[in-house]
């Protein structure tokens, strides 16, 4: 199979460079969290550390929401259904703590 | 979407639509209403996993240290590139490059069944470590600390229902991409490709959330 | 309705002051009801006559703004209810908090019977003998799935957990006998699993649990052999295996095989315990019960078949005579 | 998506509903009368009719049970049947009536019909995922069924584990599997519904021209997709445990079990009102078409239906008070439930004041409406008596419960359902019923349901627990009544299903407009052509533009 890249235009390079910016940097910024995660993880530097990796796992989530799903670019009601979710969540467990850490 | 799509490439109008604005608004609210019940149908599962903490946290950190962490890790590595290709192929089918869009989402795919073999291959070694309570032939590892074996339990449902939604997603892919290999699919189709992206996006997100959940924090 | 049925009380007995006070609670809540109900069937009711299609009405608009309208009737039914949150909440606080003098009763709950222990160490099943003028607290758990203790005379229920206590706790004032139910549904006989709960003047406690609370022990202890030992497995009614009744069975005559008739007598009941498949076979059931000589020791035989000759069909449908 | 994806290459730009030319006389129930046409069918109003009679059927097998609970309570001693079986009969009633009726109910019927004929589309938006729904409720109808086939459940409608997963010797996998299939089934139906409303609207018909229907139906699918898969979740968790070992509600290895009752009423206590709200938009249809008067506080009654689709997330709790939860929780829980009070009070007082100065015509579907008004006042108010603490320390798990969420659910949600099928009858057949049957009907139900369930709320305040298979004697006066009313109210049930089907073939045809209701629903023929309407339906300038408005002030136009 031919390469692929071999036959591209100068033009058609700079539309693949263009449209495949965003893809490629949101990637490896992906790669960098989960590293730092993963690091965290393996070591367990101090005894707070989930507090950091919840952290670094929320900067993820939205990064996946807001550039690979693209909810920026959305109209407010998607915006809005893409939060709606996590918002119930957040009242499942919450209301639900109320039992627990009480108990 | 930042930029428009391409000559040639879009959607046709199903009867009962007015606009083909208004079936892809539609289509695109309607595979987000989809998401919003697997992310509560998952943190049901990832509440379950937080009380379990909080009511045995001991055993659950004992039964968490014989996770697979590295496969784990691995595996998050797996599907970020996927999401990568998912995106790309996305991208590809924008600019109406059909060729490239089918060979990005023949490599999704791939890594899709990566996933899974990899995952078959850490409960492969779960079962060697005998880590797998709810068989009675093999004695849990950890049968003196029996609060480990809800842990364990839940790790297994968990993983169990996204490996069904992953290999669904597999499953939807090859053979969206039979179809969209045909010529003609992208001036007719392109929005299932963009609907789709969001739906296997999403699944990588909950393997995101499940990693840390199930194999990091609780170490 | 045959004339020796209990009448039907318009108003359960109340036996302690949170009881009284929840009852009302209820009476107040009830007016309240009445005042929001009221209003709104004789409305419907006069406006369907007064305004039916054809009579003569003035349907001019009234031109009262609505939006006071409508705030008025959404926060006034509100704050007049919350006024009970506060009531009822404050009442449910007081009955959580047991006051650390108050005398603790263990409470088992098992698919289908509650067991209960006095400090003294007497012990009885289903029922409940307690002094009144004295805060008690019932340490309660379950042995399987989630039971619920109902006292309807003190207005109190709580769960009977598999794995963790619950408490509850009153101060009875009135001596009686009332009824004693399971209230979270667990199964085949949970409408079986209750008793009653007698409430007497402390000396008389005191002689209950000398005289006929030593003698429930005895039974008591016999019905724990009766599960130890597993007869209850397929004795008891529901089992899979579907192996007779001996609730009731004893002095009771038993059809054999053979054809004579027997008396279900301690001998009869102490041969079919340690040989069950020897002769005098009784009619109609397979012989499938293991034998018991060399694996049952003599004192706790005695027990057991002490047990068996207390041990009745289940009460169900019996009246609690109430004794005010 | 923004706009900028709809100047896609190829789509086509016919104006307008080319079909209408297609033939006129075909209205959606004879345009084509095969076996597969109606089973392969994504029209939304073919499958509205084939949820309609999937349901009656669940509801006849649910009544059916519910006549076997009444019949073992005539006597105390349960003499007449087995405790097994009386366990069975009320799981079998429960779960049926729950799940295969109460919840596809209103929505998968009236709301599949209806919703795209309000808002003035052609169908919903995903009309195969309509379909595929109806097939995902059979196969868990299926499910269910084959348990009940092989000798039945007797774990109760709320499956609460341990006993669902450890102890009960009865067919509990199938039932759950089935109840959990038919979760996907709702979670489509809300899905299409969402989308539809939000996506498909005529041009000019904005949010506040919308009728309350169709308000309550978005709030109903709201919770559908919220809360559903939280429900499907817990039911997978206790498949696995029951099924393959796999659990973690086990007390045996320190599970806790209330975690699944936590899980269980964070859909089920929402699921309440999954029954409740589209009965309130039956409701809210009905009684300004037969006062000929604009609904009172047309948008407080919008708002209250989203209202109270987001306060239900909040009150779960109240089911739990004396199941072991913390005493925090308890006091939280209990307090939120009372503002559950607030929508529902805008929406009594709203539909009275609309009887206000009406013109009111006392039809069948108004005196359902009236009937429901009244029931569900008592239902909604008991509700607080179960909401207060120290009360539910004494009436929890008593027949005060029974009551109170029969008066919701039957004296709400099936009196709404039934006045609703009347109301839309002629649009949904063409044809009319028989009026002085119907308005007997009404009555008799009316009366045959008040003397069935009122006298359980002083059984409740007396003291006899719920599930009860054999009970205490004094108890047995009330039970004989309310068992005496069941029957009134079966018969009551008896006489629509045959007066109704009887007017399929033999009532007077029905015009487009019997009530001279407005909506757009009203405005196309009766029935509705296959596609919904001949020509684009004007849209009103006022919702319930009725003959009679009362004078609201000045930014209260809606």
């Amino acid at each position: 199979m031919r390469n692929p890249l071999a036959t591209l235009s100068a033009d058609d390079r700079a539309l693949l460079r263009r449209r495949l910016r965003t893809p490629v940097l949101t990637f490896l910024a992906l790669l960098a969290l989960l590293a730092v995660n993963v690091t965290l993880g393996a070591t367990l530097p101090f005894a707070q550390v989930w507090i950091v990796e919840l952290l670094v796992v929320a900067v993820m989530v939205s990064l996946i929401l807001l550039v690979s799903m693209e909810v920026i670019h959305e109209p407010p009601l998607v915006r809005l259904f893409s939060g709606l979710g996590f918002f119930w969540v957040a009242i499942m467990v919450g209301m639900t703590l109320t039992d627990y850490l009480a108990r | 979407m930042s930029e428009g799509l391409a000559d040639g490439v879009g959607v046709a109008r199903a009867g009962h639509f007015e606009t083909v604005g208004q079936q892809r608004a539609a289509a695109t609210l309607g595979i987000w209403a989809w998401l919003i019940t697997e992310l509560l149908l998952f943190s049901a599962l990832f509440l379950v996993a937080l009380i379990t903490r909080i009511l045995h946290p001991e055993a659950t950190v004992a039964a968490a240290k014989h996770l697979k962490f590295w496969i784990g890790a691995t595996n998050t590595v797996v599907l970020i590139c996927s999401s990568l290709t998912m995106s790309m192929a996305i991208e590809f089918s924008r600019i109406g490059w059909q060729r490239a869009m089918v060979r990005a989402m023949l490599a999704t795919a791939a890594l899709g069944g990566l996933f899974l073999v990899l995952k078959g291959y850490e409960y492969y070694a779960d079962w060697a470590e005998h880590m797998m309570p709810f068989l009675s032939s093999r004695p849990f590892a950890l049968a003196e600390t029996p609060p480990a074996r809800l842990f364990v339990n839940l790790y297994y449902v968990a993983t169990l229902l996204h490996a069904v939604h992953l290999f669904t997603g597999i499953a939807l892919l090859l053979g969206m991409t039979w179809l969209a290999a045909k010529a003609g699919f992208l001036s007719r189709h392109q929005n299932w490709i963009e609907v789709y992206g969001l739906y296997w996006h999403f699944i990588d997100l909950v393997w995101i959330l499940a990693f840390p959940i199930l194999y990091v924090v609780n170490r | 309705m045959t004339p020796n049925h209990a009448a039907l009380e318009l108003w359960p007995a109340a036996v302690s002051a949170t009881a009284s006070e929840t009852d009302l609670l209820i009476l107040a809540f009830t007016v309240l009801t009445l005042l929001l109900t009221v209003p709104v069937f004789v409305a419907i009711t006069y406006f369907a006559l007064r305004y039916r299609e054809g009579s003569e009405a003035d349907r001019q608009p009234s031109g009262i703004r609505s939006n006071l309208i409508e705030i008025s009737w959404m926060l006034i039914p509100f704050l007049l209810t919350l006024i009970f949150f506060v009531w009822g909440a404050r009442l449910y606080i007081t009955s959580r908090n047991a006051p650390p003098d108050a005398m603790v009763i263990e409470a088992i709950g098992r698919q289908w019977m509650w067991k209960f222990q006095h400090p003294t160490g007497q012990a009885e099943i289903n029922n409940l003998h307690l002094p009144i003028g004295q805060p008690i607290r019932l340490h309660i758990i379950s042995q399987d799935v989630i039971h619920a203790l109902y006292l309807p005379a003190v207005r109190l229920q709580i769960a009977a957990l598999p794995d963790r206590y619950t408490d509850l706790w009153f101060k009875a004032d009135k001596i009686g006998t009332y009824h004693l139910y399971c209230s979270e549904y667990c199964g085949t006989d949970h409408s079986v699993m209750g008793g009653e709960v007698t409430f007497m003047n402390p000396g008389d406690y005191q002689d209950w649990l000398t005289h006929a609370g030593a003698q429930q022990g005895k039974v008591a202890a016999g019905r724990s052999l009766y599960e130890a030992y597993g007869c209850a497995g397929c004795h008891d009614p529901g089992s899979a295996v579907k192996a007779p009744s001996l609730a009731g069975l004893y002095g009771s005559p038993v059809k054999l095989a053979d054809g004579r008739t027997v008396t279900a007598d301690e001998t009869w009941l102490r041969e079919k315990i340690l040989n069950p498949n020897g002769d005098r076979l009784a009619e109609g059931t397979k012989q499938v019960m293991p034998s018991f000589a060399g694996r049952i020791p003599e004192d706790e035989l005695g027990r057991l078949i002490d047990f068996l000759k207390s041990y009745t069909a289940p009460a169900s449908g019996k009246a609690a005579q109430a004794n005010p | 998506m923004s706009a900028t994806g709809s100047v896609g290459g190829t789509a086509r730009r016919e104006p307008h509903a080319p079909e209408a030319t297609l033939g006129r006389k075909a209205d959606y129930l004879h345009a084509d009368s095969t076996l597969r046409s109606w089973f392969l069918t994504t029209d939304h109003k073919r499958i509205a009719i084939l949820y309609l009679t999937s349901i009656t059927g669940f509801f006849v097998i649910g009544a059916f049970a519910a006549g076997v609970v009444r019949l073992a309570l005539i006597v105390p001693n349960g003499a007449i049947m087995t405790n097994d079986t009386y366990n069975k009969a009320f799981t079998i009633h429960g779960v049926v009536m729950v799940w295969f009726f109460l919840i596809p109910s209103i929505p998968a019927t009236f709301g599949n019909f209806l919703i795209p004929l309000m808002i003035g589309a052609k169908d919903l938006a995903f009309p195969k995922l309509n379909l595929t729904s109806w097939y995902v409720f059979m196969s868990g109808a299926f499910f269910t069924l084959v348990s009940l086939v092989l000798g039945g459940v007797d774990t109760g409608w709320t499956f609460y584990a341990p006993l669902s997963t450890a102890f009960s010797n009865t067919w509990v996998l199938p039932a759950l599997i089935g109840v959990t299939v038919v979760g996907f089934s709702s979670i489509l139906t809300g899905l299409n519904f969402v989308v539809t409303i939000h996506t498909m609207r005529a041009p000019g018909m904005t949010w506040f021209k919308l009728p309350i229907f169709v308000w309550t139906h978005y709030a109903t699918s709201l919770i559908f997709l919220l809360a559903t898969p939280v429900i499907t979740t817990a039911l997978i968790l206790l498949i696995m445990e029951r099924g393959f070992h796999i659990g973690v509600f086990d007390p045996a290895y320190g599970g806790d079990p209330v975690l699944f009752q936590h899980l269980f009423w964070f859909y089920s206590h929402p699921a309440v009102y999954i029954m409740v709200l589209p009965g309130m938009g039956v409701i809210s249809e009905i009684v300004p078409a037969f006062a000929q008067k604009k609904l009172f506080g047309y948008r407080f009654v919008a708002y209250a239906s989203i209202g109270l689709a987001s306060v239900t997330f909040f009150v779960w709790g109240h089911h739990m008070f004396i199941n072991g939860q913390s005493d925090l929780a308890s006091l939280v829980f209990s307090a939120l439930s009372f503002a559950v009070a607030v929508p529902s009070a805008v929406k009594v007082y709203n539909w009275t004041a609309t009887i206000h100065k009406g013109s009111l015509r006392l039809d069948t579907p108004m005196l359902y409406a009236m009937g429901y008004i009244g029931l569900f006042v008592l239902g909604g108010l008991t509700g607080l008596y179960l909401a207060t603490l120290a009360i539910n320390q004494h009436i929890h798990a008593t027949y005060f419960v029974v009551a109170h969420f029969h008066y919701i659910m039957v004296g709400g949600t099936v009196l709404a359902f039934l006045g609703g099928l009347h109301f839309w009858w002629p649009k949904f057949t063409g044809r009319m019923y028989s009026e002085p049957w119907g308005r007997v009907s009404a009555v008799l139900i009316f009366i045959g349901f008040n003397v069935t369930f009122f006298p359980q709320f002083i059984l409740g305040y007396l003291g006899m627990p719920r599930r009860y298979a054999t009970y205490p004697v004094e108890f047995q006066l009330l039970n004989v009544l309310s068992s005496a009313g069941a029957t009134i109210l079966a018969a009551g049930y008896i006489f629509p299903m045959l007066y109704l089907v009887y007017s399929l073939w033999f009532g007077r045809k029905a015009p487009a407009n019997p009530w001279n209701a407005k909506g757009l629903e009203w405005e196309t023929g009766s029935p509705p052509p296959k596609h919904n309407f001949l020509s684009p339906p004007a849209v009103p300038r006022i919702p319930y533009d009725y003959p009679i408005q009362a004078q609201e002030s000045q930014d209260q136009h809606g």
